[in-house]
């Protein structure tokens, strides 16, 4: 039987099938429902040093063939974590992906640096779609200097893999890719939401508490294939890609185009056992092209 | 808390209002309890692209079978209301924190519109334990009421209102229960289900009344299961105030601890 | 019966509701199609100078509520546009707003010239999503400087009412908005596509000719409601809201965003009558809301 | 060309690969010439968002009916299959140039797989005509292949290839074609329909042969009427080559003109 498994420069996966953060909690719920074969490793909820209470509600809403969401980052910080969440995660034996976010360059090297040689972490992934309180908001993922130094920061604080998470609100995505490969980041996981809005019409004004939430789900796709694809072309790393993956076919999409891995989020809320699916999807893919490793394709679908 | 495949065994429109729907899934049928709801997936498309949660109006071990009862509002029900016999429709439960009766009697049951879904459930098992069961059902309208004595046991005393005065007493129900009240109605625990603006209503009238009373809510879900944090309700408990999940610690809450 | 009459700025139309520009063609496929009630005014196929044969197919793919297209501005140029297109438009006594592209500013600015004072050429509409070829892909609507330079020499040559219609691939719409505010665009138009790609799994290539594509239809509308709202709070400028629009609903979605009219695009293709659907629905809703004119509802969802 | 609302007369899954339709709509059953092709909204929903292009494989003016035939390849043809008698089908026809007989005889029809739609509806009418006609159909095996007799006026002549040879000779359709030849058919004109690769076969073939060869195209599409320059296709005309639109000056073209 063809393996799935697959190196991400220094961070070397069973499957090439994560979960999205955010959208598979801090794993308890879906371990009762769902067998967790298939899966490569959990990417945790983005985690903040202080606890974060989240957005008002409504926090979702359905779009066509997406949803927005506005959590607000809702986490119960990194104290009650290492404390409460962690030791029951390291029981699941899966490795632990912590995602990890700040107001401040300060806060992701302090995060950083709590969570380092917590035995299970297997890697770090930089959520770098929120704002830079201390320069008025800036996102980190969109002001490439910025990026480039908290990158380059955090790894002075954190010795293990280091995923940069890349906001797809920007006009071309291989710039901040650059600058998280300058930063020394060792991956490359795209894309987070895009900035989206309902309004309610009854009500006549926006329908998420937030106003403006996230989108995601099959929606986004074309959107995140071609930035994952652009990103193949400008940097050497690997990446993690998603976006709207529901399937097998939309995962081999994501590969072909140059994603080494790819994450699964809304699609678990519409089927608990994506991620096993796929992992049986991808097996018969290679076994009928004659294939033995994934690897193989990752990026075919690049001009030779 | 499971993945099941439940068989549609009949799909009827009670009325304008309402839609049951009996599905066979045996485990469901042995396992959920009043205030708990399932997560289906009204269709294998990405258009609706999320499940719908549907409380259970009713459980029935002995066929396996439980029923829900719907009204059709929005895409996702109006693809429900199309299913036909035989179909497998893919549902996660139980789910949520059901309803927990203390047992004071009388058990008085609020139901604002289609808050009569898990009320009914809850009847049942109450009249079965051997409870004294009062249910207090409103809408605006009489053709917007479902036909209770299709659905349920004799033994329980029920009151309607309505908003025209089609059937039962006129006025909104909060209204009505006052004047049950006034008449000398002492409930043992309440229990309410509904539109929001009626649940607000009740928790305001029983900052008076000071009786028991657990609520169940309603919240936009992805997860359903309480790993997406999307089902956000501001909960006040011990002091401290923070957003429980509705698919968990929900849908049912002290209506105390809501911060409406 | 409540009036759709709508003014945006100099541009007076009967009603709110466009064809978006590629869309429609010239219009005579669609005339012999579909009765044009409701329909405030045309956009066109953006012109060149010259005439561009377009993408090699495949130009279109269907995706998740949604679709990507690669025409590649396929267009007869500005000659045989005025020699034959123009007179056959102007029989049909809708406004024409001409759509036009260039790859340096100089284009943008002879086009404009050459279009002034055209009979039944009711307004101009900057497509600034092209690249500008002298400063080397930089989209215009991206650089805000020269954004709001290129407005500014429009306005020299054209004395009519101005549309810039902006990109989508930003990460802040509001700052080329207020670029083209700046340079003295009339109305802003928002938006275009967004890039995406699909890659065919079974070829293991980009399916489309063009390898990526713009973004367009119901997948869209979160991110384009949500710019459009955005847009309202930045400038004074009145909006043409667009991207996703299938019916009424999503009509008042960006009405009360603040779009003072709404431009109809791929929805034309599902349904040739969304346009007269949309006119009759929101005649419906002015009534049964007992609002006189639309205006009232022009970004009525913002806070007060 | 309009939109209209058709009926559904009959679905039938005629074997494991086709499906006929028969939509009542006397307007393009009146309309409709050979080569033409409608374009249906198979569902009303969001995704699948885009109609969908079908050929007229039959029209029958006196009861106001058209027969469509497809295969069930994707998402919308999947929801085709499940549209039910009296159901009404949005489409837009009569769309695109047909094909234009020139009158000498025989004419010989070539169809690769579900190319025999379109050319089923062409051989019809040239026999009402009181043309000679040949009919060369190919396709993977006897499984694949549409069972003429069922949808066919007697008086053609039909030559089945098949790439397993479990029906009729054995090879591909063009060399099938190329052996008719060499034994001494003599068409006056061609008509082709099936896949890109057996209609460029086929035009290779033909700048030997230099018979007078109309195919009919496939594309992409999104309007179906022209507008939106979505299903171009390279074409070579008096020494200018350009985009054309499969929805407008094809789907029939001369196969020297099209850039292979
Ligand atoms: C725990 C729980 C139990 C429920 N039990 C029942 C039941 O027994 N019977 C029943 O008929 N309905 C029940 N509902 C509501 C039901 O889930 C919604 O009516 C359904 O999801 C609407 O789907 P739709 O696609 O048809 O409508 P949509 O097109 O999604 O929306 C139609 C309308 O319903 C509103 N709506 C959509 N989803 C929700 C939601 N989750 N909560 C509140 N409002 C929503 C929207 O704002 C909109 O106005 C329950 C909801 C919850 C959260
Ligand atoms: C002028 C014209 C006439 C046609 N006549 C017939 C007919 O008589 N009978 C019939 O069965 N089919 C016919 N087709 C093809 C038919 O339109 C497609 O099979 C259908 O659109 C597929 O829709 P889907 O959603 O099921 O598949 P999708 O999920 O959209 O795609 C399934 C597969 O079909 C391919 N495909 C999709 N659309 C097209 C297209 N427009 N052209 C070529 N390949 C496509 C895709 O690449 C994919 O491999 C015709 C196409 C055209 C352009
Ligand atoms: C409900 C929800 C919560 C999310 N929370 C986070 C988060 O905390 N941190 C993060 O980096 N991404 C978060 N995301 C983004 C996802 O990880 C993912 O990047 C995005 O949803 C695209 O993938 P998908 O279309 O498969 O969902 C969240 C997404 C959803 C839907
Ligand atoms: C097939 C197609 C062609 C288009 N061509 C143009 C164009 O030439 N110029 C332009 O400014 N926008 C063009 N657009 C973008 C539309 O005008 C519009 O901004 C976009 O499609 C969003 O609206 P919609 O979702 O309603 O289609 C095109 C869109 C489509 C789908
Ligand atoms: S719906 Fe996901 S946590 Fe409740
Ligand atoms: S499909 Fe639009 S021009 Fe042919």
């Amino acid at each position: 039987m063809p393996s799935l498994k697959i190196k991400l420069g220094p961070l070397e996966l069973e499957t090439p099938l994560l979960t999205a953060s955010g959208t598979f909690g801090f794993g308890e719920e879906y371990a009762t429902l769902m067998y967790l074969e298939g899966l490569g490793g959990l990417v945790l909820k983005t985690l903040t040093i202080f606890p974060r209470p989240g957005n008002p509600p409504p926090r979702l809403v359905e779009t066509p063939a997406g949803m927005l969401n506005a959590i607000g980052l809702q986490n119960p910080g990194l104290e009650s974590f290492l404390a409460q969440e962690l030791p029951r995660l390291q029981e699941c034996g899966l490795p632990l992906i912590v995602s990890i976010a700040g107001d401040t360059p300060e806060e992701y090297v302090e995060l950083a640096g709590a969570l380092r040689r917590q035995p299970g972490v297997a890697a770090l992934e930089l959520n770098l779609s929120c704002p830079n309180v201390k320069k008025g908001g800036v996102l980190f993922s969109t002001d490439v200097a910025l990026l480039e130094k908290l990158v380059s920061q955090v790894r002075l604080a954190w010795d293990g893999p280091l995923i940069a998470k890349l906001s797809p609100n920007v006009t071309t995505v291989a710039e901040p890719a650059r600058a998280a490969a300058a930063g020394g980041a060792h991956i490359i996981s795209a894309i987070n939401t895009l900035r989206g809005m309902v309004i309610d019409v009854a009500a006549r004004r926006p329908l998420l508490g937030n106003r403006c939430g996230g989108l995601s789900g099959p929606a986004v796709r074309p959107i995140a294939v071609n930035m994952v694809y652009d990103i193949y072309e400008a940097t050497r790393l690997p990446i993690i890609g998603m976006g709207g993956i529901m399937n097998t076919d939309d995962a081999l999409q994501f590969i072909l185009a140059g994603a080494a891995a790819v994450a699964v989020g809304t699609a678990n809320f519409v089927e608990p056992h994506t991620i096993p699916q796929i992992a049986a999807g991808l097996r018969e893919y290679l076994e009928e092209a004659g294939l033995e490793s994934l690897q193989e394709l990752v990026g075919a679908a690049h001009d030779v | 808390m499971r993945q099941c495949r439940a068989r549609v065994l009949a799909l009827q429109e009670v009325n304008r209002e309402f839609y049951s729907l009996i599905l066979h899934e045996p485990y469901l049928a042995a396992t959920v309890q009043p205030g708990q709801f399932l997560h289906l997936r009204v269709d294998s498309g990405l258009s609706p692209l999320l499940r719908r949660p549907f409380s259970v109006a009713g459980a029935f071990p002995g066929t396996g079978t439980v029923r829900l009862l719907f009204r059709c509002v929005g895409e996702g029900t109006k693809l429900l209301c199309r299913v036909r016999e035989g179909d497998l429709l893919d549902c996660l439960g139980p789910l949520g924190t059901p309803f927990t009766p203390a047992g004071a009697d009388p058990a008085v049951l609020l139901a604002g519109g289609t808050g009569i879904a898990p009320l009914l459930y809850l009847a049942e098992s109450l009249l079965a334990a051997g409870r004294g069961v009062h249910l207090f059902y409103g809408a605006t309208g009489a053709a917007a009421l479902l036909p209770l004595e299709r659905f349920l046991s004799p033994g329980l005393l029920i009151h309607y209102a309505t908003e025209d005065g089609t059937a039962g007493e006129q006025g909104l129900l909060p209204d009505v229960f006052q004047r049950a009240l006034d008449n000398g109605l002492l409930p043992g625990e309440l229990f309410a289900c509904g539109p929001r603006p009626f649940l607000a209503a009740l928790a305001r009238g029983n900052q008076r009344w000071r009786f028991p009373l657990q609520i169940s809510l309603e919240e936009r879900m992805a997860c359903g299961i309480g790993a997406c944090q999307g089902c956000a309700v501001l909960i006040q408990k011990d002091g401290v105030t923070a957003y429980a999940r509705v698919c968990r610690e929900g849908p049912v809450f002290r209506s105390e601890e809501v911060v409406w």
